[in-house]
């Protein structure tokens, strides 16, 4: 427990993502997606995937474009104003990805039984839409709807919780043991990593425990949660990190033109940018460079 | 600038820009409104800084009453958290505050929606297999838990069918008491402000009727823009043009770069 | 919702306290307790209440040796090494004062549902044990068991949400709004304050709204669920408030002596200490006054 | 200084340091310890100090891995959360590592006890109705989601019924099967160690037997003061004396001021 979990990020990946592996996905949009490490999942060409996520954006789809992923679970998939996600798109247009559709509230809800040990958390959402299976059971295992015991004919969804295998975050600072710190939005991560049976967390700066222990609500999850600390500054680029530097929209663009035309596109993109370089760091050098990624850091610091 | 294939409409104002202004204007001050990524995050802001400076402004991704600076191009922007009050988590805003009961408008962009308003962004069905959408995010949410829900969406006829192919978020379903049978609060109603007219529900019947024409729009070409065939009010008004100070805090403060009316501007005169 | 909520005890608890409101209890045994809201409550004689918490102490049992408590429902009375809470206990005793019992865990689950808006939470705890009400039912509302429907015969129990009609908690800092800061920790308060229909926050310190807008992840709950900001500096004593002065052993005893005897000690110490005083500034000075908060302080300030 | 009325023990140790030295020694270095207040404290304290400084201390109140100050009294003392890695809430302990599976060892204080390792924390029967006790606290939930349970507690007959009045929180129930039948994990086992002897369920019969006595404790003073008649393991062995160390640090460190153990021994030494 009190062990010193810092190890680099093909380690972490290697000894806790394994193939067809249920893999929570942190992050939102254009916002603190743990790319460095699932860019070494990419790597590693660790397959059979579930991803899970709230909403699901440029890693999930970097995931599915390397032909990892055989089903994904969440409220929504998309880069917004940067489109949808294509790959994810396309694989399930063409019945290659399976999905299952949850609102967002549904999707955290889950993550929550999870996190509290319990089987199902309720929601009053899903009610009347498509989005709930048909009465007579649907899909099992999606939602079920029963009543208020407290005042019956009121029915109530519950949602199965889940716990993800592995989830992989990327975070402002964390310590050697695994005690994280998230600062500005924090998602469903709070929810996903409790509920997870393995966390790898990289993270922007790595602090002592002793500062950890200064400020003890500050800690947003306790190291018991962690299994690996990944030292990545600029790691959940080219999406941004609140509070250390804004997302870079050329290259969210620049994956979107291939993801948009798939096939070989992606396959080049994937090979440029990760097959092509041993660790996080080389891509960074390749698709920014310091001098860009200062000016990201510059951009953020304006409006924080 | 307006873009030249779209006539401008009262005091200069393109019909996208008066589309932001009136969806705007139907925010009221000191409401609690849940926003949407795109338009509804700048039709918002444009409230905001002009007659609703006490709006509280709620994003998905965990942001409470933030201070948005321009522009935002995503609910995890940075500049949509500019000075909030709480950055928190989703489960704070979807579950704390709008399943709670505490959200007063809920503000949604672009769908597909039915004459009953239910609202689609899940899947299209096309002749060979589907076209996937993004899916619900927290719409489905929003429209099952408030009150009063606020869409902002350009007229297209593809996008307003008599009947939705997948109900992601729930309007009236089928109509008259469709809620209740559900199980959803029935204290709701539905506005839709488009670049050519605002459908509101009709109170009995439950299905969108044009209640008002955006400046120099005639009727027929928002029916001929709509795939159901809605109901027109007789008390049928037209959107007023906007106040000088909405368009200068839309063109200069919110939008310089056009990001959002440059692109709405493109996908409307795909019509003309 | 951008109002100035800055107002005395007095009409804070004359505007949102009602005679026979379930009233939830913030802080825990000898931590944080809301004595300065209590005391309001006790002058004015506001009676025929439901107090809620999970651990009930010390403030609970002013209210119930005052007169002014119908039920308790809670997960324990007591004040630890000081004993347990002896007002409550003679009342359960003599049939004056009704309880239902709970866990932490299920009390804390039902402020959680009333926080998510949910008529009930699953909770694995009470199983085989008393706490759970006879299969047949037994007192309505309190738990229900039910089956995992995704894993029939595995009992799940529920319990119904509780929202009660105005909590009363006090903290370290809070600004005009209500936007309220918590340090060190926070017990049961954030899932009770967001389940109540109002809220009455006392706090230590009041800080702008530009400092919580500074560190906006340290906002304990924001100003949307508080109704009226009351600033009494040592508003918990004789309980601590972390960060700020530790408890004073020798006035806990003093009432608890008082709550032993029973009957017309009680009377008395609330005279003295309540009822005498036309604030609780007046009772800070008669129980303990300048130097001994001073000294209290400086304790707190040599172990954090 | 033990108190004249409790004989001294091994390494001039009261009965009650060796309770809780003993008691200390069942905590493995390393191990994740829900911690109850008052002796649990003490005696987890003291292990931290000792053969386990690796120890995860999780209390109620919402704190983590705490470096407690000596000596708190409660588990929302300032002192008892010193140094923590986490202050936070109640939810996230008795929920997200209670009860979702993550603590390895439940502590509690004194309580009535049944043969089945029952506890009764609620409301003692009495000729003229009940005597009412503090009531669960996190002690149901502990005893329903861990999977070893460490109880210390002073060996008084009333203590120790056949059958608890009361189950707040529940041990094998009714016996062998009856964790299952209740649907809790029956992967369970509990010790009780006291100041005279020490009690563990039998792997069998679920019941609790004597398995270790405290030095000069005969085995017919055991079965004296306790309600229920348990069974004596084959085994039966003599509790150590203490360490130098673990002695000096008890007295010196951790209880200066004797808050606990004074209390302690008056209690026992009622029994003298």
């Amino acid at each position: 427990m009190y062990a010193d979990k810092v190890m680099s990020a093909a380690e972490a990946v290697a000894r806790f993502v394994r193939p067809g592996a249920v893999l929570g996905m942190g992050g939102q949009n254009i916002g603190r997606v743990p790319m460095a490490l699932t860019h070494e999942i990419i790597r590693q060409r660790i397959g059979g995937l579930t991803v899970v996520g709230c909403n699901l954006s440029i890693g999930m789809d970097q995931l599915v474009g390397a032909g990892l992923v055989r089903r994904c679970e969440s409220g929504s998939g998309n880069l917004e104003r940067f489109g949808t996600t294509f790959c994810w798109r396309r694989g399930i247009e063409d019945g290659t990805l399976e999905v299952e559709d949850y609102s967002h509230l549904a999707m955290v809800s889950r993550f929550l039984a999870g996190e509290m040990g319990v089987p199902f958390m309720p929601v009053r959402s899903l009610l009347g839409s498509d989005l709930l299976p048909p009465p007579d059971g649907g899909r099992p295992g999606k939602a079920v709807v029963t009543e208020n015991p407290w005042s019956p004919a009121e029915p109530v969804v519950l949602v199965p919780a889940l716990q993800p295998d592995v989830s992989i975050v990327h975070v402002q600072r964390a310590d050697p043991l695994g005690n994280i710190i998230i600062e500005g939005f924090a998602t469903h991560e709070p929810e996903m990593i409790r509920a997870s049976r393995h966390v790898i967390v990289s993270c922007e700066t790595l602090i002592t425990t002793d500062e950890v222990r200064a400020h003890p609500e500050r800690t947003t999850v306790p190291f018991l949660y962690v299994d690996a600390v990944v030292v990545q500054p600029c790691g959940a680029y080219p999406t941004s990190t609140y509070g250390f530097y804004d997302y870079d929209a050329d290259e969210v663009s620049a994956y979107q033109e291939a993801a948009r035309a798939g096939g070989p596109a992606v396959e080049a993109y994937l090979a440029a940018n990760v097959w092509a370089h041993g660790t996080f760091d080389g891509y960074l050098m390749r698709a920014a460079g310091p001098p860009h990624l200062e000016a990201l850091a510059e951009a953020m610091r304006e409006i924080t | 600038m307006p873009s030249g294939d779209t006539p401008a409409v009262g005091a200069g104002a393109s019909r996208q820009e008066l589309m932001v202004i009136e969806a705007a204007r139907r925010l009221r001050d000191g409401e609690v409104v849940f926003v949407g990524t795109g338009l509804p995050l700048l039709a918002t802001t444009l409230a905001q800084r002009t007659h609703a400076p006490h709006i509280v402004m709620v994003i998905e991704s965990g942001v409470i009453a933030p201070q948005v600076r321009p522009t935002p191009i995503s609910v995890s922007d940075p500049k949509a958290m500019y000075r909030a009050v709480r950055l928190g988590t989703l489960r704070e805003v979807l579950g704390g505050l709008l399943q709670r009961g505490l959200i007063d408008v809920g503000f949604l962009g672009g769908a597909q929606i039915d004459r009953y308003a239910n609202i689609n962004s899940t899947q299209i069905a096309r002749p060979h297999g589907i076209r996937r959408l993004p899916g619900s995010g927290g719409a489905n949410d929003m429209a099952s838990h408030c009150r009063r829900l606020l869409i902002i969406t350009h007229h297209e006829r593809r996008r307003f069918p008599e009947r939705c192919d997948y109900i992601t978020s729930p309007g009236f379903l089928d109509g008259p008491g469709g809620r209740q049978r559900a199980g959803l609060n029935p204290d709701f109603s539905v506005a839709v402000v488009t670049d050519l007219a605002v459908m509101e529900n009709d109170p009995e019947t439950c299905a969108l009727r044009v209640t008002a024409l955006m400046p120099g729009v005639r009727v027929e070409e928002v029916l001929a823009e709509t795939g159901f065939r809605p109901e027109v009010a007789p008390d049928l008004r037209a959107v007023a043009p906007p106040a000088s100070d909405d368009l200068r805090v839309l063109r200069d403060e919110l939008d310089p770069g056009r990001l959002y009316l440059k692109a709405e501007e493109a996908a409307s005169s795909r019509r003309a």
